[in-house]
């Protein structure tokens, strides 16, 4: 099969485009995501495929945009709403949460709410206290929801195509600076299944576990480590919730170590909950702590220096696992 | 206009929402529904004229206070009543309660908790309905209260800039809790409020269920013809406490005592019987209502309740 | 000191109006809490004393609550708002999150936020999905913000009057089964200080670690076990951000086991970074893995017999105590 | 009505404002200033002119295209550009940047990256002063967009309610990004409104600083009396981009053009020179901000950045 190479935007405008191109249910909802092609020009060219009547743009109303996908997933449709940045969830939590999340058990299972949540994370843009926060951890505590944050462009693309067929309400977190990175993908349909993760990155020293721009940090880690003789094995999650319990359990059961890599500030982040997890699940297996590499305990600073600090870089990972392993 | 034939259904609606509320007070204060529920005793005409400007496959969406909006749109009081009383045969399979009733067979996509939640989901079905091109309409109904949330601001500017297929119908019963409307609105009528998104306003008599009737019916067929939304306020009064924890300190007996007189039951049957109908052909409605109620409470009583197992495989769709 | 029975709602309120009276800058604000008294009865008979003035009853509309809270205290007042159900501060989640927390820090000190934010947890009340949440964990992970999440009758008052003092933005966590409950009170002022725990009950087999209404059910379950001769330790954080890491960290090293009690769904709460805070700094003294009693994967029902599966139990917590010490 | 100094203090203003925004371009053109920022360049009247309505001691907030606000609340732009830079010296210690910057000092309390979010804070600013018995005002700036938020319509009402010191003021500049107001609103004006909450609405000319001072004034004047809010409608146009990220596709050359001849500093230009000021006056004033602005551009290039371990002990208050 010929691959392509494309940029993690692109790949999630090719889910868009072809899952909208394979169903008529399905159709776009948010903020200048039409002419002006949305914030980050994800959804750039699409409004100009698929009309006014299928990429909606709407007024500044986050708990409208996130109501009006999920009434019209109730009714049968399969919305896609884009909320600009993931800061403005706080806006929409009460649909999200309160709504889309338990309108199905709490009818008794008599009604269900297709939708996708778009909306990217982080920092490193320069945007400061409130554009480049990452509140995904939130969302993963919600039994109701999907919470899937891929990092490549051919996972993000699978992954969106899944969230959008799934019968559940799926928060689907891109990061800023993953938009422009490129990878291959292949020509035909293809779907990764959410609850899957991925072993980026064979080694067998200790396990690194991340998501979304944490993973090329520790793929980029780990060749740095190979040069230090250390050979850490690189496990992308994709999916936080569900998440892949197995897959975690069997690398750290071979590994003996594990650090959890994370942009959003440490405390009280789903960081904790995979190091919980372990622990529980694979005590005896464990040599040492799980270690939680994660951000700073501030909102995000607009000074540049400053910006960078806040979160792990490569430097930060080789260090840490250094001073974890020798 | 309403047939005679329409007007006796409205009737027998209401008067079935009316014994089914007294019912399940009386089963509460016997322990047999518990948490709290919120009574419509007094508001049954704006549920039932709503509901009957609808054709059956239209959608509402309803709230804390749903008992009304639930029948008045075709649902079966014993599995009401089974969901009051928190059994598998209830509506919800007694996960959602009286607070969370849905009935999407009938069109009622569900009562919610959080006050004004349900504007955005009504208006996101009126989009769905538009989008895929049927001409169904949906009826939103809300509270005083609902309409100073922010939620009800985004949701019906969005229906007006898209011209959606909703009517929002509020129901202002002059209170949000204890909260009275003239403390929480500076204008008079809430329909004002309409102009500000460039939408038609209409203030009507929500104790005269076929005045209610007729101004739904005017925006429903507005909002099928591609007209967009209205605004409808329905000025109304709850007969009972917000709540089951209310001690109505908020409003004076006199208040309460002046506004049940003025009973929606009772005026429509005074107008049924000034067009001849026979005490004789009203008192056999009541009687069939009574039945309903009856056999309702029997099966929810009857009936059995869901395992843990069954409820955790309803979180998600697979 | 001569002490007083008081209820935890009269605690609380007794916290008010005494800080009410101490300083005119402390004003109430939210739903209800005039003539009602609040919807769990907290606020009567403020009104009457303090007047329409300072006893603020607000239309539905969350986000002003809480916005005009922080704009209150930038201008200097000390405003303590109500959030009828916890379930609600989705709809204020922006104004705590993006506001109220960062406000300090983005604007690089030169303004402060003194505010409280009460607001009730929990299930039991047959409330059902909309009425019953308990989403603390959330703000457990946002710098600038304090949480505390009182058991007691003594620490409710203390805790709060502390918090009205704090010049930092504090979510205070009530909880609806634990309003009725009674306890001693000195009468003079004191105040419980935020960030410091408090063993409950001294134990040597077992640090059971809880807040909120699982302090008292992990006391009574505490009491079982020591029938079956087992002797728990019994650790209140009461306040959850910041945390008492050393008193957790101490009882841990002692008992070399632990286990973490909470009403919220299980994955991805804040017991989880409980459980990896005590492998990262206390690993060694484990003998064998923190292990989590939280709430089920699902929003809380209403029929009142899986209501009451929803969540730990005093049972619960005997049975699985029993299977990790045994 | 100003007097002739008040209305050169206006000029001067609306061209620091203008200086500083193209400077800082330029800056960020060099690589100095980074991340994004949203230029006021065209809307100067509504903040100067705002402002000149207000007492030093009165309030503002202001949003994330706020240089124009904090300039005209008087705040010194050697700390803002400083800001910009994100330098230690700047209004925030760097750790705004353009979106955040604030000036409790002198009243400003405030920018801010979330649309809308202000309003409630200006809100409970005036709650503030009205429980604090003092008479200060809050002059609350927002966008169009923001007038379509759920927190507009809470904070608003709110407002409403209590009669508080606030006036609103709405900078419609036609568009909220991309998104244009006649698809936004099915209205025609924003101030109308005001109305459905029961205050006056006004719509003004924002290419004319003396229109808004005189508007806003007499908006103070109530607020400060006890009258309660007012909501403002200031007609203006950026000529810039929305950020600095915009490729401009959604409007035309030509109604950019149309708007950019009506500028406000150039109007009140030729209204100061009709009625005697001499141009050389003008170019004084002029100088004199090219200056300040010089200044301001050195002072920020040779300042010190925060440490981290500074920058961590400004999330908790002691
Ligand atoms: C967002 C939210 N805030 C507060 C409450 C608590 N509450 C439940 S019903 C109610 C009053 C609702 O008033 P209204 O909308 O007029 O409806 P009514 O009860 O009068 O029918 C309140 C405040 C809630 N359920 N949701
Ligand atoms: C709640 C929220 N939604 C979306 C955005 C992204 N955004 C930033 S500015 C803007 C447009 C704001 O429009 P308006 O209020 O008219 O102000 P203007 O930019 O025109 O001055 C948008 C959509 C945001 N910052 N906050
Ligand atoms: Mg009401
Ligand atoms: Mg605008």
């Amino acid at each position: 099969m010929p691959n392509k190479t494309v940029t993690y935007a692109e790949a999630i405008r090719e889910a868009l485009r072809e899952e909208m191109r394979r169903d008529p249910a399905v159709f776009l909802i948010g903020e200048d995501i039409g002419v002006y092609g949305g914030a980050f020009g994800v959804t750039q060219g699409l409004i100009e495929e698929f009309g006014e009547e299928r990429v909606i743009d709407t007024p500044i109303s986050e708990a409208a945009i996130a109501g009006a996908a999920i009434g019209a997933s109730l009714v049968g449709m399969r919305p896609v709403a884009e909320i600009m940045f993931f800061d403005f969830m706080t806006l929409c939590a009460d649909q999200v949460v309160n709504q889309a999340a338990k309108i199905r058990f709490m009818f008794g299972g008599k009604a269900k709410v297709p939708m996708v949540l778009r909306s990217p994370v982080g920092s490193g843009t320069g945007a400061a206290g409130h554009h480049s926060g990452s509140l995904e951890s939130w969302f993963t505590h919600i039994p109701g929801l999907k919470v899937v944050a891929p990092a490549t462009p051919y996972d993000a693309k699978g992954l969106l195509k899944s969230a959008i067929r799934d019968d559940n309400p799926v928060l689907f977190v891109e990061h800023k600076l993953l938009y422009r990175t490129k990878g291959e993908i292949p020509e035909e349909d293809y779907q990764i299944p959410i609850g899957k993760g991925e072993i980026k990155h064979q080694g067998k020293d200790v396990t690194l576990i991340a998501y979304s721009i944490m993973v090329p940090r520790s793929l980029e880690a780990a060749k740095i480590l190979a040069q230090q003789g250390i050979e850490a094995e690189v496990l992308d999650l994709r999916s936080l919730r569900p998440l892949d319990e197995e897959l975690i359990l069997q690398s750290v059961r071979k590994t003996n170590r594990a650090m959890v890599i994370y942009e959003p500030s440490k405390f009280g982040a789903f960081g904790a909950e995979i190091a919980a997890l372990i622990m529980e699940k694979a005590f005896d297996y464990l040599d040492a702590p799980v270690i939680r590499l994660g951000g700073e305990e501030m909102p995000p600073p607009y000074n540049p220096n400053l910006e960078k600090k806040l979160v792990p870089q490569v430097e930060d990972i080789v260090r840490s696992v250094r001073e974890m392993v020798i | 206009m309403p047939t005679l034939e329409e007007k006796m259904q409205m009737f027998y609606t209401m008067y079935l929402i009316r014994r089914f509320e007294e019912t399940a007070e009386e089963l509460y204060m016997e322990g047999k529904i518990w948490g709290t529920f919120h009574l419509y005793i007094g508001e049954e005409a704006v549920a039932v004229g709503g509901c009957a400007a609808l054709r059956p496959e239209d959608y509402i969406t309803s709230t804390h206070r749903g008992h009304g909006h639930c029948i008045a749109k075709g649902a079966d009081v014993k599995r009401m009543m089974a969901e009051l009383m928190g059994k598998k045969t209830g509506y919800c399979l007694g996960l959602g309660g009286s607070m969370h009733i849905a009935d999407v067979e009938k069109g009622n996509l569900g009562a919610t908790g959080i006050v004004g939640s349900g504007i955005p989901i009504a208006v996101g079905a009126a989009l769905g309905c538009k989008l895929m091109h049927t001409d169904r309409v949906v009826l939103c109904f809300f509270g005083d209260g609902a309409a100073n949330t922010g939620a009800f601001h985004e949701a019906v500017n969005l229906a007006a800039v898209l011209k959606l297929p909703v009517v929002f119908l509020c129901e202002n019963n002059l209170y949000a809790m204890s909260f009275p409307t003239r403390k929480s609105f500076a204008v008079q009528d809430i329909a004002e409020r309409a102009a500000g998104y460039g939408i038609p306003g209409v203030a009507v008599d929500g104790m005269d269920v076929l005045a209610v009737q007729e101004v739904v019916t005017q925006a429903v067929a507005r909002a099928r013809n591609g007209g967009g939304p209205t605004l409808i306020e329905a000025k109304t009064y709850r007969f009972k406490g917000h709540s089951k924890s209310d001690k109505n300190v908020y409003r004076t007996k006199e208040e309460i005592k002046q506004w049940m007189e003025r009973c929606p039951i009772k005026r429509l049957e005074s107008h049924l019987q000034s067009v001849g109908v026979s005490a004789s052909d009203l008192e056999r409605l009541k009687q069939k209502a009574e039945e309903e109620i009856k056999e309702a409470v029997q099966f929810g009583l009857t009936s059995e309740e869901l395992s843990l197992e069954e409820a955790r495989r309803l979180v998600y769709a697979e």
